[in-house]
């Protein structure tokens, strides 16, 4: 990639943004102490990752029609992962999951 | 169109394209109906083959147009068309005896399905027979053991289920066995068709990975063919599967494994790893020799016709990779003419089991008894099929073993050993089956024995005496006039035992 | 870099191991189907592993310099074949699976010749 | 580059594989399973085989999971014995067996990516030199997948056919099955934004499954990876819909003759080339010139494929559902 | 360079997240697990599409976006008919006892 424009400048940063986003999300996934916090890491950092990185992908493609693609990738990403998440916590709630912070500590590892 | 040229796809295309109108079909007399004349057609087209063949000719056929290494090739020689025949001549012979069974056995709604899983196990068996090309040998092996999964689940008992799982778990390890094997060769030679292997085996950098590829398919293919210790899937799936599919793939679905060992062995690896006819030969022998006894020992034992008859399968396997181990022309054809005398025999046995069920339910020995003095047609077919399974001169049974023998007369002092072995399993196989005899002939009908669950149609009871009595009859016939299918497998012992010297 | 270049191939062995391993010592049902699968995917795995080459690219022409080295494309044949036979046989083994917990009321093997043998 | 993502995929392969042979969690072991499916098409994808990567993805991470959380719906998801002491030695003694052979052999396999290996110098460059001149079409993989070894894929789409007619005969036609159940079957009904969402993505899976049936020829892709894309959008269906809704949009009869057309058009394109004098297959003669009988014949039986994977994993997942009463 | 680097991070938040999917405890943290892995694998795949400069990567990227979705959908149906019987399986790998009062089930 040509990093030597101001556009590929750019792709990079919003890039490396990306990946810190998603690098620091499967952290909060790994560490944090039970399932809904967890979920709250991964799912935002889920939607903040892709938009980061795929938008930094779409300003270095070379073809609209690659661009295009991208966008497509991305738009899916952002509608099929809160939607996911949002079913997987509520289908935990339901359940009888409680919030692990709110009461008791058996979570915390 | 000249269809001469075309039997070699013929044979496998005719029964494959069939299998969908099956289940297209609502009616399950037509589905019936189809699968019959599909069988027919194949064993036409398997008939004519071997006519082709028999003087040693082969013929070949590249599918799609593509020429041999980049397309896929088939190749109908001696050996294939001993097998095609035997594949659908029983498909046709145990479809035909087997309305009746079927009707018994099986719900109407799941007749149609399970027409076309037999068309397609039939299909698949004939398309492993035919192919040339080591990947294509694999698609079609997976094609009919699906299929004989379906028709060995349709069976009523729950065993059936247990069963069937086993074959399917052990099956998919030797069918995947056999791709590692295929992948290592493709890695060192570069191509698939079988022919091509042949010749570029010898020049690979380096023998190991060759040998291991021989060590997975062997093992792979005798997983499947249910060589001695591997053989634990086969007398259970043989025993609750529906009685029609014990006889149609007992009769030929090991075979065909076998089939396919001799033909990557003999051809493939024997004449390009130096000293691989050594290590074939001492591996299976010990094996062929225990399993032999141990088959035996077991039939005797048992208490239930399908049992031992399943189990005299083990026994019967063990010949033939006997007759395989010794590397030798006359031990080839032993080997090859068994395949065919025994899939005469045990279809028989088993078509006979489904007799016995359809007027008793069972097929156990506390059931039987009598059977001699009620149907005195039925049990007198047994006793010469049974003949046939421990080798009385007169029978098919007979030329194999003598063939045998005579093999291992060339093997000098091991060869005394050999027939010691044989002869011992023989009376083995005289118990086994003097016990059936002797149950038939000499026991009174027990009290209150069930019998008779189902009307048999006087049509279907026709047709099935009549296939059972063709049966016994060709037991007789290839005994004493044994030329045709000896000729078919001594042309193919000396093409596969001619490459390795 | 003898090791990077066996690498491939070990992970192979290692996968094979572990799926057969699967199929052979556990005793669920359903665990012997996920073995064998697992089984079937180191397969898959080698034959892909053999078709790589070195600087090499999807073989799909056209989209790319005509200058391009392309990865082996028959291993990639196979295995879409050999993936669909896998799935066949896992669908049709989990429908034996479900007959079994039917008629046994267990996925157990050691529990189900219990039965058998009570019968 | 690649190589070292690759083996860090292959890491991760490796312990998740181990994972799900250990778990006594039935449920973990298929959750796990997905994992590897997604993770071995990454690596697929790393090694040049995108179309394998495709097919991996849609079958393993979408069917397969699909399945077999279908067939847990009715059973224990908890391993409860542990299985003979001897038998696990046994077991451990073949595997380490096995593997020391193998491992023995790749000391003298051919070098990962070797391009003098004979594996890449005896019949594959003929395919990628004569792909482009027989057929004309840029995915070799699909060239060599439909013509030069179409008897193959004929065989592929009977075992598929087989596995469809097998379990519908194993488990029984599923509208009877149905018919002893009760009726509160309604799908995802109550979780609003999934199904909102989902309904609203339906279209798109089957329109992409579609671009990937017809565009096999160019990009990655065909009938195999189409079919299972809009049997997984039908699936995705009967899931927020429940059942009933599925099987009045299509119908099992419907799906019977899905299965059997789609076979019968493979293998009917092969006889139609034998009846115009060429060989089983033989597309050339099917138009006035050979490449364009080959890309309608490679067309066609696509298509074949396509119909027949629809409709036999669509069914198989029906039967399975109708048992669990999803 | 950049592009490595953002498909080594992917790399190791999928191993972040294989960890996770391992050690649970609970099964919707595995499921949570598989959701995140399967976004990080559509990063990634759209990442080597650029990497190796074949944009008909993409088409897997999509694919992969597509049928993921699916693979929740057939778990929350799982969940639906099999409450009840997760509740008492939660005692996983981990031996790490469920916290949960039987009688939360009744909430829905």
């Amino acid at each position: 990639m040509d990093v030597a424009t101001t556009l590929g400048w750019l792709a990079a940063i919003l890039m490396l943004i990306g990946a810190f986003f998603t690098f620091v999300g499967g952290l909060g996934a790994l560490r944090m102490p039970d399932f809904y916090t967890r979920m709250h890491a991964a799912s935002l950092t889920d939607s903040a990752g892709p938009i980061f990185i795929l938008i930094g992908l779409m300003l270095i493609s070379e073809t609209w029609l690659v661009a295009i693609k991208v966008f497509t990738i991305l738009v899916f990403l952002l509608i099929t992962g809160p939607t996911a998440s949002n079913a997987l916590a509520s289908a935990s709630l339901l359940a009888g999951n409680k919030p692990g912070l709110a009461n008791d500590q058996s979570e915390a590892e | 169109m000249n269809l001469i040229e075309h039997l070699p796809v013929l044979q496998v295309i005719l029964p494959l394209l069939s299998a969908p109108f099956c289940i297209l079909m609502r009616g399950h007399m037509l589905a019936w109906a189809i699968a019959v004349v599909a069988s027919g057609a194949a064993f036409a087209v398997s008939l004519s083959a071997a006519s082709i063949v028999a003087d040693g000719a082969t013929l070949t056929y590249a599918v799609g147009g593509w020429a041999a290494p980049y397309g896929i090739a088939l190749e109908v020689d001696a050996f294939s068309a001993l097998m095609t025949m035997i594949i659908s001549g029983a498909s046709l012979l145990a479809l035909i005896a087997g309305m009746a069974s079927i009707r018994q056995q099986l719900p109407e709604e799941k007749q149609s399905l399970f027409f076309a899983a037999w068309l397609l196990a039939m299909a698949g068996l004939l398309g492993i027979s035919v192919a040339a090309d080591a990947f294509n040998i694999f698609v079609f092996m997976e094609i009919s053991s699906l299929a004989s999964y379906v028709i060995i689940a349709a069976g009523p008992h729950r065993k059936a289920l247990g069963a069937v799982f086993k074959y399917l778990a052990m099956g998919t390890i030797g069918a995947t066995f056999y791709l590692i094997g295929v992948g290592l060769i493709y890695l060192m030679t570069g191509t698939l068709n079988l022919d091509d292997i042949a010749l570029r085996v010898a020049n690979v950098s380096d023998p190991h990975p060759v040998l291991l590829a021989a060590g997975f398919i062997t093992i792979g293919l005798a997983l499947k063919a249910a060589v001695f210790p591997l053989h634990v899937w086969m007398p259970a799936a043989y025993n609750y599967a529906p009685h029609v599919v014990s006889a149609f793939i007992a009769a030929c679905a090991t075979k065909v494994s076998l089939y396919v060992l001799f033909r990557f062995d003999f051809t493939v690896f024997q004449p390009n790893l130096s000293g691989h006819e050594f290590q074939f030969g001492h591996f299976m022998m010990p094996l062929a020799l225990i399993g032999i006894l141990f088959g035996a020992i077991v039939a005797a034992l048992a208490k239930d016709l399908k049992r031992l008859l399943a189990w005299s399968s083990v026994s019967q396997i063990g010949y033939i990779v006997l007759g395989a181990s010794m590397t030798s022309e006359a031990g080839m054809t032993s080997a090859i003419i068994h395949m065919f005398n025994h899939a005469l025999a045990k279809g028989g046995g088993f078509l006979i089991a489904m007799g016995a069920a359809l007027y008793y339910t069972t097929t156990r020995f506390s059931n039987l008894a009598g059977l001699g003095k009620e149907h005195p047609w039925l049990s007198g077919a047994f006793v010469v099929i049974g003949c046939s399974l421990i080798g009385v001169p007169g029978t098919a049974g007979f030329i194999s073993k003598w063939m045998l023998v005579n093999a291992a007369l060339e093997q000098g002092g091991l060869g005394i050993f050999i027939i010691a072995v044989v002869v011992f399993s023989s009376l083995l196989a005289v118990i086994y089956v003097w016990k059936v005899v002797e149950l038939f002939y000499f026991e009174p009908r027990p009290e209150g024995a069930s019998s008779n669950a189902v009307v048999v149609k006087t049509p279907e009871k026709l047709l099935f005496m009549m296939v059972v009595m063709l049966v016994a009859a060709a037991n007789v016939w290839f005994g004493i006039f044994p030329g045709e299918p000896l000729a078919l497998a001594s042309q193919a012992a000396s093409m596969l035992t001619g490459g390795a010297l | 870099m003898l090791w990077v270049e066996l690498y491939h191939y070990w992970v192979f062995a290692i996968l094979l191991m572990i799926g057969l391993f699967g199929v052979i010592a556990k005793r669920n049902l359903v665990k012997k189907l996920v073995g064998l699968s697992l089984f079937q995917s180191a397969v898959f795995l080698f034959y892909i592993t053999m078709g790589k080459v070195d600087g090499g690219t999807a073989p799909i022409v056209g989209m790319t310099d005509s200058t391009d080295v392309f990865s082996n494309p028959l291993p990639q044949v196979l295995i879409l074949t050999a993936i669909v036979v896998g799935i066949s046989t896992t669908a049709l083994g989990l429908s034996i699976v479900v007959r079994i917990k039917e008629a046994y009321g267990s996925i157990e093997e050691d529990v189900i010749h219990e039965k058998d043998r009570a019968e | 580059m690649v190589e070292i993502l690759n083996i860090f995929i292959m890491l991760m392969l490796v312990i998740t594989a181990l994972a799900m042979v250990s778990s006594r969690h039935l449920f973990v072991t298929v959750m796990l399973s997905g994992i590897f499916s997604l993770l071995i098409a990454a690596s697929f994808l790393l090694l040049d085989a995108a179309d394998v990567a495709l097919t991996e993805a849609a079958v393993g991470a979408g069917i397969s999971t699909v399945l077999f959380l279908g067939a847990l719906a009715l059973m224990d998801v908890e391993e409860t014995t542990r299985g003979v002491r001897r038998i696990r030695m046994v077991s451990l003694i073949v595997v380490a067996v096995t593997t020391i052979f193998i491992v023995h052999a790749t000391f003298y396999m051919p070098a990962f990516g070797d391009i003098n290996a004979p594996i890449h110098q005896h019949v594959a460059p003929w395919y990628i030199q004569h792909v482009p001149i027989h057929m004309d079409i840029p995915n070799i993989v699909t060239g060599i997948l439909g013509s030069y070894r179409g008897y193959d894929t004929l065989g592929e789409v009977f075992v598929v056919f087989t596995a469809g007619i097998g379990v519908l005969s194993i488990l029984g036609d599923p509208i009877k099955n149905r018919q002893h159940r009760p009726a509160h079957n309604r799908g995802l009904r109550h979780y609003l934004i999934p199904r909102l969402v989902g309904r609203m993505l339906i279209p798109f899976i089957i329109l992409f499954g579609l671009y990937v049936q017809f565009h096999g020829e160019y990009s990655p892709g065909g009938g195999f990876q189409a079919g299972a894309l809009v049997a997984a959008a039908i699936i995705l269906y009967a899931l927020l819909e429940g059942e009933d809704k599925a099987l009045q949009v299509i119908p099992m009869r419907v799906l019977y003759i899905m299965m059997a057309s789609g076979a019968l058009l493979y293998g009917g394109v092969g006889v139609a080339a034998l009846l115009m004098g060429g060989n089983f297959l033989d597309y050339s003669v099917l138009a006035s010139t050979p490449v364009a009988g080959q890309q309608w014949g490679i067309l066609l039986i696509e298509m074949g494929v396509g119909l027949t994977v629809t409709g036999v994993l669509i069914t198989i997942f029906h039967a399975f559902a109708a048992r669990s009463n999803l | 360079m950049i592009i490595q680097v953002v498909a080594f991070a992917l790399i190791v938040t999928m191993m972040l997240g294989l960890v996770r999917a391992i050690k649970g405890p609970k099964v919707y943290d595995r499921v949570l697990a598989v959701n995140m892995m399967g976004t990080k694998t559509v990063l990634l795949l759209a990442v080597l599409a650029f990497i190796d400069d074949r944009p008909d990567y993409l088409d897997l990227a999509l694919a992969y976006a597509l049928i993921n979705f699916i693979g929740v959908f057939a778990v929350l149906e799982f969940f639906r008919t099999r409450e009840s019987q997760l509740v008492i399986a939660e005692t996983d790998d981990t031996g790490e006892a469920s916290d949960e009062a039987p009688g939360n089930e009744g909430g829905k």
